[in-house]
């Protein structure tokens, strides 16, 4: 497996394959499938201080090669996370990645605080991008000031290193990348949920009871490599990439667009076993690729000799 | 356990109008606990539809490997579903959910109350309660003539009411107008069918022991994204909701807020 | 055939349904297979000041339910199209909206003020928003003053109504919707591509020689539908939405979003007859779901009563 | 005049590693004018593949409206073709492009060379200039045995030969080599394949008369959409540019820049 394992700050990955956050919940239900000690990495839920029930339903709705949700970060809290879902965790041999969100900076500041103690959580990802959220979440996602500010106020307390999550609902996503480097950031996972809205034909009305809900699967899949491409060019700090990933060949795409790891949401909730399948057959890939180590093509697709972040 | 897997179609065919019976068989089959548990297809060969479709399974031979599910063609899923025949595969994950409690002193009655799709998970029930020796009545509603199954199914398990909204087959009018009609002593009820329809049995039987089987839009199907959330009625519940997938599909009435 | 006219600035269209720009040529290849005078409209090709060659092949990639294009506004040029392009076209019954790009404002009114003298030219459609071309194009549609601008000096030489045509890659389409009411435009079309990427498996590099292209297909939709969810509500002059049509269904639920007609693309590139078969679809659509007319369920999905903009 | 419609599988089968050979009925036949016209295929049956996809007419039987297609899996596409069956049907958009010209006078001599997957829209154009008693020189490349395909048929019509890139089968080398050891005497050459083999021929063959089969990423196949562009070699020329799918796909040597 040692082609296959990544360094990053905080993360030592077997392998660059993990569960994407909201997508793997605490792990639990996936455990009955198998052993989580093969994944690189879980993102776990999004955590914020106080427990949430989240949106009415419906939740999801299909779209052409894609789904929409609002599930709007409901989660049994700071403390219940802290008391009951790190510990089941820490079974298993595997780095876990704290997903955090909330209303004001001083949500995710206290969630950080705490969370970044765990002994079995060694980065935490900052969701300053939930579409599904009233207060806060998409605002801390647009405007590069207030991700700066949030991304230094929560790397003041946190005892492990710090991703910050990036929305694609931008204009220029590379001015949000640059903003949260120069926050502090670690790192960067992109790409969050694209906004969309599906109406059913009878009424006329939304599906969601939410009215909009964020666009993940195959769909995203060419906006997020672009993305990828463009940010890892900009900052240089590293990406874990995400959205719509289904395959091995995803995966190194994202890899080749400037990633050094990736992330796999949506397609857990298809088939529970895509995160070991694509472990198994990317390794194959690379064979057949002739491929050494999975970082040696981190960026291939824009680099010519070695320039911006040499990913690890 | 929950399986994933190719499962055979035994068979496949019309049963009314827009309303199939598939017969599949797999190791998955042994892994069924309980009626009203479901399992989650692979409709589609790509990425559309992306989603898996819950369906119920309607009947069980566990000595064969064989279940049958009963589903309507709704929207593209279950059209395409409609088009797979006999010696081909669909992807199958399950079984899903908890399902209805079969545990019963013989001799008692179990109402089973079925609304138009809702009725195929009773039928597996009903063969179950009647294997413990419980005298099950049925009461099945659908919209019109050419939607009416598996009645005579039914009629060899137990007495068996149908109505139809229309009155062009059975009696017209809705399930609730053959309960108050027949005002039945029963022990436990059995619902599954339109929310409306599990309101109103939720409602007029406040002190018996009632069994909904609840319906909601889904993309796992196994507990780990929460699309399926129904809250509970009690506001002091620790969680305060319940996931129709993995706690559900069946609840005992007055667990979740209809 | 009445429950399907639409009556816009400057458009009588028999039905609301039209091909979109780039993915109908000037209509010669698909005269071939069908009557053009059935259409409710049709979007030609983009039209520059000078002809363009465009960008090099490969010009179009396929992803998951989309594809990517990076055509490059290849177009025969302001002259040849008025000798040529719309003469031929003038033998159908059925309106033209011009679509027009450029480098510069300049450019913009030049193409303006001719080719709306063209007699079967209905309407101008300002092609602010094209990814693909290095100069203008894309600042013009992302910056709200600048399209505001652009806006103002076209309407200012154009002999016809004026629509916009938006791009999906922004923070916020409704600020760029009101800056081009601002402007003085009669009508918005939306939405043109979002930016896109893909990688070739065994070199990693980008599969466009352009290397990143623009996003369509059905893959789209559901952010089409959002952002004519979202301008239908902002605006008081009316939407032709598309993106990722290809069914009747499709077309109506951009008239429930708000859009008052809707034009169809890369369908066209894949089923040549898409276009008269959505038309039929869609009258026996309306008939089964008992709609009387289909400007009385424009915007159905927001509207309660009567509210924003009353689509024609 | 282009159709588009469903076409039967008459039969499918893999004539070598990868290769396919797919025999399709339908009244698109009728249009096909010339050998080296091709026609767009729908694979798949949603959105996933979006595109349709190209394939040469290899052979064509217009009494009985068959037509035949040879086609390696690459991806996706030709993948989910190779796994349809005798008795389904495929959409299929075509005829397009122009294709070969055959007008020239009995008794020429003409020289058809073809690499890998690029041979087969040879194979109609070498039966229909043998009917009109032109001498047909068939000069084939293949990567390996395994991807040799049409061989014998070739050989029915005229002198064949076959070269390999690793000379697993006929001659070691390309079909270049052949072209210098053989050094024939033609009054025409037809050749599709890789662009390396067909810029190698143009320049080989500067004085005469050549057509190139060329392939493009395509989207529409009819012109509309200026996917497939090529430019003109001639400055001067009036457009500047050529369209592969309805002005090619076969271009006289030195119209457009390879
Ligand atoms: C636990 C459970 C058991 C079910 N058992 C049966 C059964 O035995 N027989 C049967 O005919 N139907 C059953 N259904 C309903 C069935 O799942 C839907 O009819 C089906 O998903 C529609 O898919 P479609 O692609 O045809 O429709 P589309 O409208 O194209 O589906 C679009 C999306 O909406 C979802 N959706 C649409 N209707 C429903 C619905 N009623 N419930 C949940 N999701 C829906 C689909 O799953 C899909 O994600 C059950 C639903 C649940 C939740
Ligand atoms: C005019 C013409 C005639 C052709 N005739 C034949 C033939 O007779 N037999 C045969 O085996 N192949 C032929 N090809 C090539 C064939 O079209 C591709 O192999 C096929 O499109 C690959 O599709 P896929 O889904 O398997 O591969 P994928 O790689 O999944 O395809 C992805 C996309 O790239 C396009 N693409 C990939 N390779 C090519 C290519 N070489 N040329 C054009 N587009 C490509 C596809 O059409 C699709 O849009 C021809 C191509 C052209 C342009
Ligand atoms: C059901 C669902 C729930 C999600 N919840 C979260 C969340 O809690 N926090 C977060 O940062 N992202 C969340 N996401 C976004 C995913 O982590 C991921 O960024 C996105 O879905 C794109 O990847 P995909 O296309 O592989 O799903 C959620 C996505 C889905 C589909
Ligand atoms: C091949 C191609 C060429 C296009 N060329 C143009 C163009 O010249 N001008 C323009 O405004 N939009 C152009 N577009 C965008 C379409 O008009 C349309 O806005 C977009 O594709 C979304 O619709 P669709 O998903 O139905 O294709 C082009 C799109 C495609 C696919
Ligand atoms: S469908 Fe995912 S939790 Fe129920
Ligand atoms: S593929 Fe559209 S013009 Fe050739």
């Amino acid at each position: 497996m040692n082609r296959f394992s990544v360094s990053l700050p905080g993360l030592q990955l077997k392998n660059p394959i993990m569960p994407a956050s909201g997508c793997f919940g605490f792990g639990r239900e996936f455990a009955e499938f198998y052993d989580l000690s093969i994944l690189g990495a879980i993102m776990i839920k999004a955590t914020t201080v106080e427990p949430r029930y989240g949106n009415p339903t419906p939740r999801v709705a299909e779209t052409p090669g894609g789904m929409l949700n609002a599930i709007g970060l409901q989660n049994p809290g700071l403390k219940k996370v802290m008391e009951e879902e790190l510990p089941w965790l820490s079974q298993f041999d595997v780095p876990i990645i704290a997903n955090i969100a909330g209303s004001t900076v001083e949500d995710y500041v206290s969630v950080a605080k705490e969370i970044s103690e765990a002994p079995n959580v060694h980065a935490l990802e900052l969701n300053i991008s939930c579409p599904n959220v009233k207060h806060g979440g998409i605002a801390f996602g647009t405007v590069p000031d207030v991700a700066k500010e949030v991304t230094k106020r929560v790397k003041n307390v946190s005892r492990v290193p710090v991703y910050v999550k990036l929305s694609p609902n931008v204009t220029d996503i590379r001015l949000m990348a640059k903003a949260v480097e120069d926050g502090g950031a670690d790192g960067i996972t992109m790409i969050n949920t694209l906004t969309g809205l599906r109406l059913d034909m009878k009424t006329g009305k939304p599906i969601l009871a939410n009215i909009t809900g964020g666009l993940s699967g195959p769909a995203i899949k060419p906006i997020a490599i672009r993305m990828v491409y463009e940010v890892s060019q900009t900052v240089n700090i590293p990406i874990i990439g995400m959205g719509g990933i289904s395959s091995a060949e995803d995966a190194l795409e994202f890899i080749y667009a400037g990633a050094s790891a990736v992330a796999v949401g949506t397609a857990n909730l298809i088939d529970p076993f895509i995160c070991p399948k694509i472990i198994t057959d990317l390794e194959q890939l690379l064979e057949k690729l002739n491929i050494d180590h999975i970082s040696d093509v981190c960026g291939r697709s824009w680099k010519h000799g070695i320039s911006g972040y040499h990913c690890p | 356990m929950k399986k994933i897997g190719e499962m055979k179609i035994v068979s496949q065919k019309e049963i009314a109008k827009n309303i199939f019976q598939l017969i599949l068989q797999g190791k998955l089959v042994s892994e069924i606990e309980r009626p009203g548990q479901f399992v989650h297809m692979k409709v589609g060969e790509g990425i559309d539809p992306l989603l898996r479709r819950p369906i119920s399974i309607c009947e069980i031979d566990r000595e064969n490997q064989i279940m049958t599910c009963i589903y309507r063609t709704e929207g593209k899923g279950t059209t395409w579903l409609s088009k797979k025949q006999q010696g081909e595969y669909i992807n199958v994950l399950g079984p899903l959910g908890n399902g209805f409690p079969v545990q019963m002193k013989s001799g008692k009655v179990a109402l089973l109350i079925g609304g138009g799709i809702g009725v195929p998970p009773l039928y597996e029930l009903s063969k179950q309660l009647r294997n413990r020796d419980i005298q099950v009545i049925h009461v099945l509603g659908f919209q019109t003539k050419s939607a009416v199954f598996l009645t005579k199914e039914f009629q060899r398990l137990g007495v068996t009411y149908i109505v139809t909204d229309d009155g062009s087959y059975g009696e017209k009018g809705f399930v609730t107008d053959v309960l108050k009609k027949q005002n039945f002593d029963f022990d436990r009820l059995y619902a599954c069918g339109p929310t409306p329809m599990l309101k109103a049995l939720e409602q007029k039987f406040p002190e018996k022991e009632v069994y909904l089987s609840l319906e909601e839009r889904m993309s796992c199907g196994i507990g780990a994204c929460f699309a399926c959330i129904r809250p509970t009625k009690d506001r002091e519940d620790k969680k305060g909701y319940r996931k129709i997938c993995s706690d559900g599909p069946v609840f005992q009435a007055g667990e979740v807020i209809l």
